[in-house]
Order: structure tokens, then C-alpha cells, then sequence
């Protein structure tokens, strides 16, 4: 669990892991293996799956067409005459659905879905890609309460063999999900512990009151 | 020779550069192709044609011309484009509708001929400069296309109008909430581009001439330009004109065979070295 | 058992519409089939180019490219070294897809307004080569004198050959459509740094896109060479790049049957309004007007709905074929379903 | 007064505010807090236009302003000074100034070179150039000259050097004593409170809290439940 106020990198930190930018220098060792300069569908061939801050769907296609794109992405030949719609694919496509309760929405547009079914689909997108280790960019932005909820039982629920990177505002739901965690400042790891440590750490509360604040001591 | 070939160059330059600076505006500004901008020349240069005709006067031949096309613009932009802002497919259904609809117009009414627009009295002889016979009228297009030129110049970079468009080419929301009337200035720009490039089509009449298939050829010369200068740029469009301009001359002075493909070949080398053209204005990414 | 005997009949009847619709121009008069075939050709071509503009959302305005190239090619060897048709057919598809392959390296590295101008920029340098190179391409004169394969000389015989070549295209391009690929393309079209994120290849997806679409469109060419007998420049012009562009926005892009409808619109506009009046390009300009102003998304999108209640009630009479949801889970599956919410941009 | 009623914005398909409710009082500084991706910015960017509210009303001295378009709020006197120091880029300082500059205006050209002199060594110079403080003070220099009645403010203290942080509590200061409505969204809760009179705090698109600016920054449990860290766990839903 990564968690830090804005601009403190941590989307940065995501975009160089899933190998989206370049670092400037060091590298990247993704199970082992040195993947600083491979291209995002080879790391994501590798087992890392990850999710966007920003929903990145398929916003004109339906969702169990989503889900199919999300199971076809990893296979080693593109398929030509293999029909998206059959019952292979289509069938476990739905079966993956219907483990994370949306089934009912298979047929609609993304487009037309509503914002928090969206960003469930956002990390259903990434668990259907099988992946070792799985980033997710603040699942919960811009979500109500309910919905903050439905996300937080969704990541629950995912097999504990995945390792979680997250990165999230929503400390409630940090301190929720999170079995180990980073708070990061401009660029820097300020602490790491156990969420309960970091809870009562005083540097962690004045970065995100803001320094000075008139109740601190 | 080789002053005539400069000269040839230059001129042409300007009278391209007539043709983009429209172009280019509108694309930075309004994020629109308007492919119907070559028919504003071909409009424009038929206009001016007629009135050469019944007056003699080849000024006011100019003005009816740019009067002709800006009508022409505000009536597409009003009417039509305004409400298909940012969608592309219907853009190019509009812009190349009308591209149809002007180009027929005009063959009904102009007929397939090719003309070449008479030029001023005066004007129509050569003068002998340094041991070349220079035509006097392409003078005078490099003395208009320079004035122009640099009077665009100095509207887009020095004046506070200017100052706004490029403003809302760099940020439209900022510029709304400083108290730029972005709508406005939009409706402002796309007519005056195309009264430029109508008066671009009675300036190129004695030169180019004016003929059924001229709206496409000008339009893609002028796309080229908008490309290779980097859109939304005024330096951009000045650049692209001069480039588009000598290579035009001088490849079809050395290299006849392939005359007509090697501008596209110069584009596409621009494209593939400097993808956002050789001044790229800011604020635009590869849209 | 029965669901399978119903997808057969739903096949059958599918096959007997289309052959019905295919064969309906040979009772007319040798015009009207030729310019039946010319439709049918101009329809190969803009459905090749929708794998461009409508699956993968890249708007190419140099499609003429492929057309011409594939064109040249046959016109050539039929014309200097008059080898057999099989042999003019196979290296105009396999100089097309070369074509494809190089030009597409290129031009697949950028997208939008870019894209469209690199495509227009390499099918202008053809056409300029194609002008002014008279040794190869016989200049602004074309290739004259170019036979028809062999056993379908006469009209009819070779508007069959014509139909079955388009039907040969459909099927294989309505494959795509449905296929795991094409699914990935129209997935790259909505969210390309997704689909590296879900591991594809997208650079090697897209480029294999281009030369499937070039290749098509080769076919068109050589069968646009045979038809016509001869082949001049302006098969690699920037009017037949736009024409094409056209056809398949004012159709409908991203469907099957949308560059069908306009290769059919354009092409019966042209050719018979310009039999009535002259004003034949004010027609068509009239036309891609009000088609905007009627429906942004394209002819087909906005027809097809109405078409298929029709399909339906007949599917009904010839014993519950085309019920419901049957017809809309197996039917035409890409570009029915995407009919009924067109995407926007 | 400024009233925001039961505003619904929405981002694409994403329910950012849901039936927002606020005041501002007149030549009051209100301070807006809380988390990120409550909705602050949103609301800022409602108020100015660049986003309409689906539902819901804005109105400005009883005038109802929810669907004008951006310009015409901006000339009625709302300024913004957006986030990320947002300058036109290609654009001089001084054309950054003269496009935005409104003829009634207290401030002049000259009285804001004269407050950031920094600004007039600079004036010719493109806006891409300058550091970011100095974009900062652009910023700040070209809602001035606008002549605004209501200020909204977006994170202006965000990254900057304690100098520039201090440069504009003056700018904020002098504008509440010249009496001009200001909305301030700001992370940095110490600068916030010492400029505010009320406190507004937003969580999930909604205000949790409203209250006078003295009162929340004497208590510290306010500060915590609302936007620090919590102690007593997951409390969404409930």
C-alpha cells in the first residue's frame, strides 16, 4: 500500500513500474528479471497486471466484451479465426462475471455504465489477466460511499496469492485492505511499517494536515 | 536563371502562404479540417475573374473576391460547423460536402475552362534585373505576400486580438475565464482565413490560373503546409509556405519525373523526423 | 441438436438473402451489371479501408495506395508479360501487402490528422510516379488492353466471378470482425495503453491490420483493372482515397454493412444522376450534408434497425429463424450489435 | 452572496458532486477542505463554467448563473486562479496580463508589476520560461487585473517555496480587505485557517462540515475526523 499526498510520485512511481515511462536511472526487477527497458505488454505478459487512476476501458464495447479482451491480451497468438464470441472464451468471460456480481450488466456498453460499476470492471479488467502482482491506482477515486464499499469487499475477496500494490487517498480504506504500507512524500518513502505503526507516526499526520497546523504540537 | 528560379520561389512561397495561414489558424484554434478551404481560392479567383471582367479593376477584383469567400466561410461556420465542434466524421462530411457543392457551383456558372486572371495594367510585362527577365506582376506578388504576411504577423503576435487567439489555442478554458469570448474570436477567425484565401485565389489567378480541380490541388498543398509548419502556428505557416515553395520551384527544376510527389515526399520526412512540425504550437498534441 | 439446426437455417437463409441480392443485376441490362460489379468493387474497397477508418479508428486518406498499386501490377503483367490471371491476381495481392507492410511501419508510428496525411503523402508519390515513370506505367496514357480472366469474358459471366469475389472479401472480413482480433483492433481503437497493459502487442496488432487492409484493397484493384481493361493514374488519386474515405463514413464506419451501403450510394449517385443532369457533384454534396445533419453516425447505423425488424418478421415466416434473441446473439454478431449504439469519437 | 444549491456534476460518468450545498457571504474568505478527490476542484470548475451542473442551482447575488457560459461568468467578475499554476504558456507576461486585463479594475498593469516586481523584469519573456513561483505570481497578477468580485483560488500554496507561500497570503489578504469574496481550496491547512473566516469540508462530493475557522482550528478532533488520518478505521458505508 502506497499512500502520500498529491504530486508526492506515486503515480509516477506506477507509470515506470508497468513501464509506461522511463526512469532516469535505476532499474526495474520485475520477478527477478531485469525489465527496465521492456515494453508494457511483455511486463504485463510476465504476470503484472495493473489499473489506471483514470478509468482505461473499452468505452464502446460491452462489458463481457471487455472481460473477453482482458482474457485474449496474455495468449501468445492473436487469434485470427478464432470467434471472440465463442463459447470458450464468451463462457469463462461470463463465469467471471458472475464471481464478481455483475453478470447482469454483461451486454451494455461500458459507455453507459455507471461510474462505480466502471471502476469495479477497471479491477475485474486486471484479476481476469491472471496476474503475480497487481497495481491498482486509486480504486476508490471520485466514488460515493456505497460504492467505496463494494470496491473495498472486491479487493478483499481477491486470492491472497496475488500481491497488491495500491495506491490510494482514501486512508479509511488504506488502513482497511493494506497489510504493509509506504507513505510517500515528494519523491521520497517517509515511512514504512505496519498500518497501525504509521497510523500514530506524527510525520505521516502533518503531511496530510499540512505542515504548521495550528492543532499540532 | 537562377534570380528568376528565386524569384519564381519566393513568390510562390507567398501566395502559399496566403492559402495555409487560414488554414492553420482554424486547426489550432478550432481543432477543425476544413477541407472546403481550396474552394474559398477557386471561389475567390472566379470572383475575381468577372469582376476583372466588367471593371478593369483588379483591386476591387481582390476585395469582391475576399468579400465573396468570407461570406461564403461565416455562412459554413455559422450554419454548419459550429454545431459539430470536435466530431471529426461529421466534419469531413461537411467540409468535403461543401467542397462538392462550391466546385460544381462554380463549373455551372464558370464553366471548365482554364482562366488566367489578367494582371493589373502595368503590371503584365518583365522587368530586366541583373540579366534576368523578372515578371513584374510576381514582384508585386512578393510585395502583397510579404505586406500580408507580415501584417498577420503583426495582428497574431503583437496585437491584444492576436494575443487572445493564441491564448485559446493554448488554453481555451483559461482564456474563458479571463474574459475571452473564445466563441466569438472563433467565428472571427475562421471567416477572416477564408477571406484570405479567397484573396489568395484572385492574387494566384494571373499565376496559377483558376480552373475546375484547383480547390483540391490548393487544399492538399495547403494541408501539406499546415503539417509540415506544425499547426496553429503563425512562424509554423511561414515556414512550411517557404519550404513547400522551394521545393516546389526547385524540384520540378531538377527532378521533372517526379514534380508533383516530391512536396509529399518532403512532408513525409518532416512527419517522420519532427512529428509536430517545424514549429509547433503549443498546447496541440497529435490530434 | 435444435439450436444447431436453427444456427443452420438462420445460415442458409443468410446465404440464399445475400445470393439473391448478388445475382438480382444479371436480369438487367449489360450496363446495369457493370456498373452493378463496379459497386461491388468500390464495396471491397471501402470495407478494406474500414478496417482502418471504422475497427481501428485510423482515417486514412491515401487507400488508393493499395488499390492502385495492386492495379498497376496486374494491368502490367497481364499487358508486357501476360502471364495467367491466377498469377496477376496473387502478385497484385502480394505487391499490395508488401506495399502494406513497408508503408505501414511508417505510418502506423502516429495517428489522427498525421496518420491521414502520411497515408495521403506515399499515395501521392505513387500517383506522381505513376505519371510521370511512362517506361513502367505507360504515364497519364495508363496501361490499355488489359483481358478479363478467362472464362468470364462476357458481361454476365464476369459480373458472377465479380460477386463471388465479394463474397469471398465479406466472408473473410465479416471473419475478422467476429474473430478474437477484431475484437482486440476495436479494442486498441477505444484504449490502446490498456490493451499494452492486458499484453498485446499493439504496434504488431496494428500494423498486421494495415497490411490485411491493403492486401483487400488489392484485391480490389486487380479486379478494378480487369473490369475496366485499362489503368491509369487516377487509381492511385487522391480523389479515389476520398471517395473511399467517404463512402465508408457517409455508410456507417465500423460496421459491415455501412461501406457496403456507401460504395452503393456513391457509386449509383455518380453514375446515374450524372445520366439526368450535370449537377451530379451537388447531389452528392447535398447528400453527405444532410446525411451529417440526419445521422452523424452513418447511413447504415440508423437504416439497419428498421431493415432488420423487416428481416425479422420475414425470419418469422420462414419458421422462427430470426426470433428475438436468437437473431441478435447470433446474427451478424459485431456489426449488428454495434449498429444499435454506434460509437462516437 | 454566492449559493451553490443542490449541485450534480458529473466528470464523463463519474458522479463527482452529489447535490452539493454551499454559501459564500460576501467579502468573506472561505476556506474549502478537505481530501483529495473530494470534489473542491470540481466545485471551483463548476462555478466558473467550465463544467455544468446537471442538476441543481448557482446563483450570484440571486442571479441564477448554473448554465452561462464560462465567458459571460468571467465578465460578470469571477476570476480563477487554477491549479498547477495553469499561464498560457506561449504567451508573454505580459500578454498573460493584457488579455485578462478588465479597463475597471483597481489593479492596474503597473500596480501588479509593482507588487511582483519579478514579474516586470520578466515581461517580455514567454510564460513557458518562467520558474514557478513566477508563474505562480502571473497567476495571481492576472486575476487581479480582472477586477474580480469573487476569487476562486485553487491550491496556490501547492509546491512553492515558503517565499512565494508568503507572497500570496499578502495577495489574499489585500484582496479581503478590499473587500472581494474568495474561495480558497487549499491542502495546506495552516495557511488556509489564518486567511479564512469560515471553513467549508467536503468529503465525497458533499460538505460534511461547515463552521467558523476559529472553531476548527482550535479543535484538533475535527481536523483528524474530517481530514487527517483516522483512528477509528473503515467508517465508509456507515
Amino acid at each position: 500500500m502506497l499512500v502520500g499526498p498529491n504530486g508526492a510520485g506515486k503515480s509516477t512511481l506506477f507509470q515506470i513500474v508497468s513501464g509506461y515511462l522511463p526512469p532516469d536511472r535505476g532499474s526495474v526487477v520485475l520477478f527477478g528479471a531485469d525489465v527496465t527497458r521492456a515494453a508494457p505488454y511483455v511486463r504485463s505478459r510476465m504476470g503484472l497486471g495493473r489499473t489506471f487512476q483514470i478509468n482505461a476501458l473499452f468505452a464502446n464495447l460491452t462489458v463481457q466484451e471487455n472481460v473477453c479482451l482482458a482474457m485474449l491480451g496474455c495468449r501468445r497468438s492473436l487469434g485470427i479465426w478464432g470467434q471472440a464470441v465463442d463459447r470458450n472464451i464468451a463462457g469463462v468471460a461470463r463465469g467471471q462475471l458472475e464471481a464478481w456480481e455483475m453478470l447482469e450488466w454483461s451486454d451494455v456498453p461500458v459507455r453507459q455504465l455507471a461510474y462505480g460499476l466502471q471502476r469495479q470492471l477497471e479491477i475485474l479488467l486486471a484479476i481476469c489477466q491472471k496476474p503475480r502482482l497487481l497495481l491498482l491506482d486509486e480504486p476508490t477515486a471520485g466514488l460515493s460511499p456505497r460504492e467505496t464499499e463494494n470496491i473495498v469487499r472486491l479487493i478483499q475477496r481477491l486470492p491472497r496469492d496475488i500481491t497488491l500494490l495500491v495506491v490510494e487517498h482514501d486512508m479509511d480504506v488504506a488502513f482497511e485492505i493494506a497489510d504493509h504500507m509506504s507513505v510517500l512524500h515528494l519523491g521520497q518513502v517517509v515511512a514504512t511499517g505496519h498500518p497501525q505503526d504509521l497510523q500514530a507516526n506524527s510525520d505521516v499526520q502533518a503531511i496530510y494536515l499540512g505542515t504548521g497546523a495550528p492543532g499540532r504540537q | 536563371m537562377v534570380l528568376e528560379q528565386l524569384v519564381n520561389a519566393v513568390s510562390y512561397s507567398m501566395l502559399l502562404f496566403l492559402l495555409a495561414v487560414g488554414l492553420s489558424v482554424t486547426l489550432g484554434l478550432l481543432r477543425v479540417v476544413n477541407l472546403t478551404h481550396g474552394s474559398y481560392y477557386l471561389l475567390g479567383g472566379y470572383v475575381g475573374l468577372s469582376v476583372v471582367r466588367w471593371t478593369h479593376n483588379f483591386l476591387l477584383a481582390t476585395g469582391a473576391g475576399a468579400a465573396t469567400t468570407a461570406a461564403l466561410a461565416a455562412l459554413m461556420f455559422w450554419g454548419l460547423l459550429r454545431r459539430f465542434l470536435g466530431q471529426e466524421s461529421a466534419q469531413v462530411l461537411i467540409t468535403f460536402g461543401s467542397l462538392f457543392i462550391v466546385a460544381d457551383g462554380c463549373l455551372a456558372i464558370w464553366g471548365g475552362q482554364t482562366y488566367t486572371i489578367p494582371p493589373p495594367p502595368g503590371l503584365s510585362s518583365s522587368l530586366l534585373l541583373a540579366g534576368a527577365h523578372i515578371p513584374t506582376y510576381l514582384l508585386l506578388l512578393i510585395a502583397v505576400g510579404a505586406t500580408g504576411a507580415a501584417a498577420v504577423y503583426w495582428v497574431f503576435e503583437r496585437t491584444r486580438v492576436g494575443a487572445m487567439v493564441r491564448a485559446a489555442v493554448d488554453d481555451r478554458e483559461l482564456a474563458e475565464a479571463c474574459g475571452v469570448d473564445v466563441r466569438a474570436l472563433s467565428f472571427g477567425v475562421f471567416t477572416l482565413g477564408g477571406a484570405i484565401a479567397g484573396l489568395a485565389g484572385v492574387l494566384g489567378g494571373p499565376v496559377i490560373g483558376v480552373y475546375p480541380g484547383a480547390d483540391l490541388a490548393v487544399l492538399l498543398l495547403a494541408l501539406v503546409i499546415v503539417v509540415v509548419g506544425g499547426a496553429g502556428s503563425m512562424l509554423g505557416a511561414l515556414l512550411g509556405s517557404l519550404v513547400i515553395g522551394f521545393v516546389t520551384t526547385y524540384g520540378s527544376l531538377y527532378f521533372p519525373e517526379i514534380a508533383s510527389g516530391i512536396v509529399y515526399l518532403a512532408m513525409v520526412l518532416v512527419i517522420l523526423f519532427r512529428p509536430q512540425g517545424l514549429v509547433p504550437a503549443r498546447g496541440l498534441d497529435q490530434t | 441438436m435444435r439450436g444447431q439446426r436453427a444456427g443452420l437455417m438462420a445460415w442458409g437463409f443468410r446465404v440464399m438473402v445475400v445470393g439473391m441480392v448478388l445475382a438480382a443485376p444479371l436480369g438487367l441490362p449489360p450496363f446495369y451489371v457493370n456498373l452493378s460489379g463496379q459497386v461491388l468493387i468500390y464495396a471491397i474497397l471501402a470495407l478494406s479501408l474500414d478496417l482502418l477508418a471504422g475497427v481501428l479508428g485510423l482515417w486514412s486518406l491515401g487507400h488508393a495506395a493499395a488499390f492502385g498499386v495492386a492495379a498497376y501490377t496486374a494491368a502490367f503483367l497481364a499487358e508486357r508479360l501476360g502471364v495467367s490471371w491466377g498469377i496477376q491476381l496473387i502478385s497484385g495481392l502480394g505487391v499490395a501487402a508488401a506495399l502494406g507492410c513497408v508503408g505501414g511501419l511508417v505510418v502506423m508510428r502516429v495517428r489522427g490528422l498525421y496518420f491521414m496525411m502520411l497515408t495521403l503523402g506515399i499515395a501521392q508519390v505513387l500517383w506522381a510516379l505513376a505519371e510521370n515513370w511512362t517506361g513502367l506505367t505507360g504515364g497519364a496514357d495508363g496501361i490499355p488492353g488489359i483481358g478479363r480472366p478467362s472464362p468470364f469474358i462476357t458481361t454476365n459471366s464476369f459480373y458472377v466471378f465479380l460477386a463471388a469475389c465479394f463474397a469471398l472479401n465479406l466472408l473473410v472480413l465479416w471473419a475478422i470482425h467476429r474473430s478474437n482480433y477484431g475484437l482486440i483492433l476495436r479494442g486498441i481503437r477505444d484504449n490502446a495503453l490498456r490493451m499494452e497493459a492486458l499484453g498485446v502487442a499493439t504496434f504488431r496488432a496494428r500494423l498486421g491490420a494495415y497490411v490485411l487492409a491493403s492486401t483487400i484493397g488489392g484485391f480490389a484493384g486487380v479486379l478494378f483493372a480487369w473490369q475496366q481493361g485499362l489503368v491509369s493514374p487516377g487509381v492511385l488519386s487522391v480523389d479515389t482515397s476520398a471517395e473511399t474515405l467517404l463512402m465508408v463514413i457517409l455508410g456507417g464506419a465500423g460496421t459491415l454493412g455501412g461501406p457496403i451501403l456507401g460504395a452503393v450510394i456513391v457509386v449509383l449517385l455518380e453514375t446515374l444522376v450524372s445520366t439526368i443532369t450535370a449537377r451530379w457533384m451537388t447531389a452528392l454534396g447535398v447528400c453527405y450534408i444532410l446525411t451529417v445533419l440526419g445521422a452523424p453516425q452513418g447511413l447504415y447505423p440508423v437504416l439497419m434497425p428498421k431493415v432488420a425488424r423487416v428481416f425479422a418478421t420475414w425470419g418469422r415466416w420462414f419458421g422462427g429463424i430470426g426470433d428475438g434473441k436468437r437473431a441478435r446473439v447470433e446474427g451478424d454478431s459485431p456489426s449488428l450489435r454495434r449498429a444499435t449504439h454506434p460509437e462516437g469519437h | 452572496m454566492l449559493e451553490l444549491e443542490g449541485i450534480d456534476v458529473f466528470y464523463g460518468p463519474s458522479h463527482v458532486l452529489h447535490a452539493l450545498t454551499a454559501h459564500v457571504e460576501e467579502g468573506e474568505v472561505l476556506a474549502l477542505l478537505g481530501r483529495s478527490g473530494a470534489g473542491k476542484t470540481t466545485t471551483l470548475k463548476t462555478v466558473m463554467g467550465w463544467l455544468r451542473p446537471r442538476a441543481g442551482r448557482i446563483r450570484w447575488r440571486g442571479q441564477d448563473i448554473s448554465h452561462w457560459e464560462s465567458v459571460r461568468i468571467a465578465r460578470l467578475g469571477f476570476a480563477m486562479v487554477a491549479q498547477g499554476r495553469r499561464v498560457f504558456p506561449s504567451l508573454s507576461v505580459a500578454e498573460n496580463l493584457g488579455i485578462a486585463l478588465n479597463p475597471t479594475s483597481p489593479w492596474s498593469l503597473e500596480d501588479v508589476y509593482q507588487l511582483f516586481p519579478r514579474l516586470e523584469e520578466r515581461r517580455y519573456q514567454a510564460a513557458n520560461t518562467l520558474s514557478g513561483g513566477e508563474q505562480q505570481m502571473l497567476s495571481l497578477g492576472r486575476a487581479l487585473v480582472r477586477g474580480p468580485r469573487v476569487l476562486l483560488l485553487d491550491e496556490p500554496t501547492e509546491g512553492m517555496a515558503p517565499a512565494i507561500v508568503q507572497l500570496t497570503h499578502q495577495v489574499v489578504e489585500m484582496l479581503r480587505e478590499a473587500g472581494i469574496t474568495v474561495v480558497l481550496v487549499e491542502q495546506n491547512l495552516a495557511f488556509a485557517l489564518s486567511l479564512a473566516a469560515r471553513v467549508a469540508v467536503m468529503n465525497k462530493g458533499q460538505v460534511v462540515y461547515e463552521g467558523r475557522a476559529q472553531e476548527f482550528a482550535a479543535h484538533r478532533e475535527l481536523q483528524v475526523q474530517y481530514l487527517g488520518v483516522s483512528t477509528t478505521g473503515l467508517r465508509v458505508g456507515s
